[in-house]
């Protein structure tokens, strides 16, 4: 099993979801984050003085997923999230030792 | 705290006394325009229309400080600071008001013996009674009507010491202030006083109330020292709805402050409220034009800001600018305290945090010279005459006012600096004045 | 539900009449204070001052409730429950203001034939047209600036039961209590009833508004139960700006309520209007200062706490005391009401969420009562002649009134628990009453 | 821009005339009933008490659009595009407010020389000073009070273009919209033109303001295209709070816009607040029931829009209506509105996004039809006698504005199209207009 | 090491945090996240028009504990956040290569 | 490859932002968080009565750095939040398995 850490542009939530689950992959989390990247934040002016704000709002999507459905789901995720444009995000993807599911405890790939 | 400001109003008392006796000879208001005769001389009957208006004009003016310029500046600042600029514009009214009975209102407004400051007949609000009567409506809505600009005054410099301040020299600051500035600059102007005397145009305080606050801002702003990442690091407002919900109150209310300021319903008022209006809109559609064409995008925070910048420019002229006028007022508004608000931040490298110098007291006092000029019928004004005479009292009123509050400031902050101290931790600082200064947290979405 | 809201006031009848019979002796009500005549009898011109102040103040009183009182209210609670706070305030004044014009009037109002209720003439605001005057003003003015009353007397009860109470229970308990609590009460009080006979003082609700619904919502709460995690593990309010907005309406509102209540723009309402403001000044500053002292910090929900029990203890007493009756009064409030916070949900171990007890009911009662004290001339009040004497009646009519309000108020509790029941489930309050009752979630920053 | 409105206007012009020709015959109102004699004509003493409501009423209606309407839609958005709100309300009022004194003003009430247009006597406010009258209290004031409808009007159409629109078109837009369909309808209805001959009725808008705004706010949204997700996949409103507070303001401020449409305070300006109000109370709740039946969940943001269907709805009545008459309009307010919302979505599937057409065009057609109907005796009304021929006038009145309203803002759209241009593009549609087009985020909570 | 990140119920922090406590677990984070999964979302009715949210708003709870623990603390938070209904949540373990507290620079173990 | 997670203090972010750029880790990905730990959280105080507010706002790091600076990055942040006193959090690491940025999809180092 392996974590799948998706940072992408926040209007693409829906398309990536979406793209998610036409793999098969139907549980995700997702956070509301800052990001910090090549793609440079911006200015706001107020009254004649400039703020500069260094971080991008960004959504991370968080999944876990069977070993054999990585590839997939990580080329959806791409797929689906991508504009082309500068700041369209990462995928990384961690190793996980083990799953359960609070509800049944169900382990492993079956808690997914 | 309390025997400290006693002291030093008798070190100022005796430094007036030679300005004093220069003074005297400007013989006494005759008839104060204000007119406040004590209730053994009232004659006029009761004006329900006048005194139904006077009502509600205080209740505007209240409502523009409680929650309009608190919210006004709660969503300028961080997230983290947000309840202190609450709190400080709530305790500034309360202790305001609680002054103003006390001591502040016959200092203010009470006939006094020579043009410097008024009587103390009225201490503790002695004498007052049901039946006292300011013109054709009660002196008891007089009273409360004045006291709301005696509330909002101190609460505009709030402004300039936003989220560094500690709380504790806040309300020493604000009572000093009040009987040291307030009281005796809106008696010399309102209460008969010798700025009153010598004719000096400011309806609704583009001097007493703008200019003291504008100018004692700027300096506390200098002697409290900049908040941590000023000037390029410093965090965007918060809330920029906030800012917004707060300008429009300070806008509707802005109607009690300027036509209430007429006291009473009739023409004068009506012509004080188009006026103020038309100031108002014509600031910020220049201010919002100057951010389009310099920045590239017009920001919600900047158009109100020329809404406030119109309004506090306008204040003063209300009473004797036309339509004409204010299109004019407010056009400037926009572009003078949009330029103004950089200069402070740029050149004078000021923190006056919430530009409270750069829209209030630069639009003040712009308004309060400018009347002199609008004010005639070549621009359809009322009441200037002789434009050169009246442009002579407005500057040296301007000066004199100026003058005096910053040095009352200086002492007063000197003062805060020895007692309380000024400035909250640097930690303090960090972690944002809500949770540490009042043990709170602004937003808990769980 | 209509029909078991019959039963019981048919059953409420019969309790009465023995009482009834006792309060015969008394005699109609000569000239009603709140002079009411009805088209036909109204001889007295309109005064257009008068009822441009009324307008204005009726204006007022609903800004009260709508936002003021359910910003004060919903930012207080947890995220989660934000919404239905408001929708709570909101729909009860509707539901207030359909009663109010269907039944309610008439009941408080409308000459009655004893000294319990009201008469029945003007159901469905029959015979009220544009030309019925009270006094004079309109009395259609009359009509809705005594709605707003009924509007946010059962709006201060959602404090006792956020958080918990069924939305289809919040409704019913507030028609049958406005029928059976507010309606007679406010005859007792102001329509000419037995109360007002007795010479009771009692200028914009100490006992009709206060008393009442402080009570009601502690025994309300008792009934209904606290909270999951009542005392020790609750939520911090979710929003202290939100309740700072809410207060500074209710602030501004008030001014129409207590002023308002003169029915006049004259001396009296001028009055009426600086004691009300006075009494909220010191009350915020005396809790404030209570905070620091006790907590180490001063803080935003606090001092605006402080503000709503001065302006509850001044409410009753407003018509009749001078500045220092309201600066005593306006200390007392902050003192005894932030106490008495800590006792009831310390000693009485109740979970009156809010502190709708605390602070409007001990701080309206206690005013009740030191109107008897602080209106004597004494101490610069007006209209107290016989303080032992005013003193006995304030407590009659208080212990008469709350007696009612707890036997009403039990009966009334106990039809909605086994009609609609009292409580949503335990699911349900964890999710949240925004999402599980009204189907809506507060914030949605994405 | 400007060259272009004045060929625009001109183009116009030249279209009018044969129906001006035709319209010919209708006689000059004899007597405006918004009777603005010039200051030369007055002879009317004025009226402090009407004076003070006035004042007071152009005050309230000021706060419905800043913050209240702007709030009332703000909440109603995703948060990336709240600010985008708020600054359109804004700029609006502004760009509004300085059109009115240059030119909208003697358009919609100086004496025409035909039924169809307002005479230009009074262009930038010419001939208006201090002691203009309007009845029996100063112009200036009706002046103010008529520009916080002009304020408003266009603000309503916001809601039809919401998250997707240019800000520069907006601006446009509202410039020709007010000189092409605000200015002219004013006239007809209020200012003596040809359907004020005819006699129609409209107290307060229900033509001038809710049918113009809704009708063009239909037509706009069609012609603009839906936002990106319409139907099925838009996001939930991000602040139901803010929608509320909003629709409280709009409630309390109603009472200007309506009661303050009788230009006095006096019998009517009661029974029009009481009627006002019942109407929004009834709407309030029919609503509430409607979803609590439909979905399940009786819903905040559902009850308030209600509280704005029975408030738009008997705005042209709540001159004529008595309380029965109230009670059934807000109760067709309540359900036919709901209704309508539906229908616009999903039978015409335009993305009238916040309304607009099925809540204010809707409400303020049916209110304007139905005052013949509730106008009259026997429904309690009062100034209508004959119920078919008012109706027929009122049915007339209705279609000629609507059509006017339909080819003056497709003209005006197709003008903006090729100037500015409508829409922003899909990538500053997907960031939120916050960012793109004002460079400010709203909510930056750390 | 392991780091246990939990996703779980809003309503069940507490007691979640209490259990760990109890397994001896006295450091964590937490994170309000939107979670996707059999659990549906629901529709919001505004107006008459139904707006699917298909996001549920759950708590992420990660936690680094020593190897000895992992077991006894993903117990507990199983234990305290079950209701026995859909959307109750997963737990996943993943490894970590080193930790370090900022304050003192111990590393690993010592860390926690 | 390694994903860095840093548990810092709120106000650290911008110095721990510029120590990390110092080190060249120009990429990183912020969450607002609550924490809790050694560092107790306080009480509010409404009313008269006690409320505990048990978790401390805290600031989430995550950046993914190639195996030979996670040492770096690692100093750069310890130095970068440390105050000394108690509460100024952790630093984990956790393996990465790949890592790819959407826009150009290059993968592993070159993603970062
Ligand atoms: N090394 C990294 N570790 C963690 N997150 C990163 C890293 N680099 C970038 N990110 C995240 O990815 C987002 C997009 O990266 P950026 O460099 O701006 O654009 P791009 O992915 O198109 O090259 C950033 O805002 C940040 O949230
Ligand atoms: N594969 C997954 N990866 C990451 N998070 C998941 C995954 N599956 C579920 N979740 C999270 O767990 C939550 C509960 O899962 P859900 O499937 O709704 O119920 P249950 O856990 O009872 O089967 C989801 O809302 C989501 O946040
Ligand atoms: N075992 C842990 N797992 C995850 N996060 C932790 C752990 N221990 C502490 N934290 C996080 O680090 C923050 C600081 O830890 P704390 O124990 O309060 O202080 P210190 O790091 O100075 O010892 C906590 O608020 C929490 O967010």
């Amino acid at each position: 099993m392996k974590l799948i850490k998706a940072i992408v542009k926040p209007f693409k939530l829906d398309d990536v979801k979406d793209a998610l689950a036409e793999v098969g992959v139907a549980g995700l989390t997702v956070t509301e984050v800052k990001g910090f990247g090549r793609q440079k934040g911006h200015t706001e002016i107020y009254r004649g003085s400039e703020y500069t704000v260094d971080f991008l709002p960004k959504t991370m999507i968080e999944t876990v997923v069977d070993d054999d459905t990585v590839e997939q789901a990580v080329a959806a995720i791409v797929k689906a999230a991508k504009t082309g444009k500068i700041g369209d995000g990462k995928v990384f993807v961690l190793p996980i030792e083990s799953a359960i599911r609070i509800r049944t405890e169900e382990t492993d790939g079956e808690a997914l | 705290m309390i025997k400290k400001s006693l002291y030093l109003c008798a070190f100022l008392a005796a430094t007036c006394l030679p300005e004093m006796l220069i003074a005297q000879d400007s013989t006494q208001a005759e008839v104060a325009a204000v007119a406040l005769e004590t209730a053994a001389e009232a004659t006029t009957a009761l004006d329900s229309g006048n005194t139904a208006w006077m009502l509600t004009a205080t209740v505007l003016v209240l409502f523009m400080t409680l929650p309009g310029l608190a919210l006004f500046y709660g969503g300028l600042v961080r997230s983290r600071n947000v309840l202190s600029v609450l709190m400080h514009c709530f305790a500034i009214a309360c202790l305001a008001s609680v002054l103003w009975i006390a001591i502040l209102y016959t200092m203010a407004f009470a006939t006094g013996t020579s043009g410097w400051l008024g009587g103390f007949e009225h201490i503790g609000l002695k004498g007052i009674n049901i039946d006292s009567m300011a013109g054709d409506f009660p002196e008891t809505i007089f009273i409360m009507f004045q006291m709301t600009f005696a509330i909002i005054t101190p609460g505009l410099i709030v402004g300039a010491f936003v989220e560094r301040m500690k709380f504790s020299a806040i309300l020493l600051f604000t009572a000093l202030w009040l009987v040291l500035v307030y009281a005796p600059v809106t008696y010399w102007v309102w209460g008969g006083g010798w700025l009153f005397e010598n004719g000096v145009i400011d309806l609704a305080g583009g001097i007493v109330v703008h200019a003291t606050a504008g100018i004692s801002a700027l300096l506390l702003a200098k002697m409290l020292g900049p908040r941590d990442g000023f000037p390029n690091k410093l965090h965007v407002p918060h809330h920029p709805a906030m800012v917004m919900i707060g300008a429009s109150m300070l806008w509707v209310g802005w109607f009690g402050f300027n036509a209430g300021s007429q006291l009473a319903a009739n023409g004068n008022a009506g012509m004080t409220m188009l006026v103020t209006h038309i100031s108002a809109a014509v600031a910020s559609l220049t201010w919002m034009c100057l951010e389009w064409r310099i920045n590239g995008k017009p920001g919600l925070v900047g158009i109100v800001t020329g809404m406030v910048a119109g309004l506090a420019t306008i204040t003063p002229a209300s009473g004797n600018v036309g339509p004409l006028g204010a299109v004019c007022l407010g056009f400037l508004a926009g572009v003078v305290c949009y330029f103004a608000c950089g200069i402070v931040k740029n050149k004078l490298k000021i923190d006056d945090s919430l530009d409270v110098f750069a829209v209030h007291g630069v639009g003040g006092i712009m308004g309060t010279i400018l009347v002199a000029v609008f004010g005639t019928a070549v621009f359809g004004g009322t009441g200037v005459d002789d434009m050169v005479q009246q442009l002579s009292i407005q500057v040296k009123a301007v000066g004199a006012v100026v003058l005096w509050s910053i040095i009352a400031t200086f002492v007063i902050v000197m003062i805060c600096k020895f007692t309380t101290g000024l400035r909250v931790t640097e930690e303090v600082e960090n972690t944002g004045l809500d949770q540490s200064e009042h043990g709170e947290t602004a937003y808990q979405f769980e």
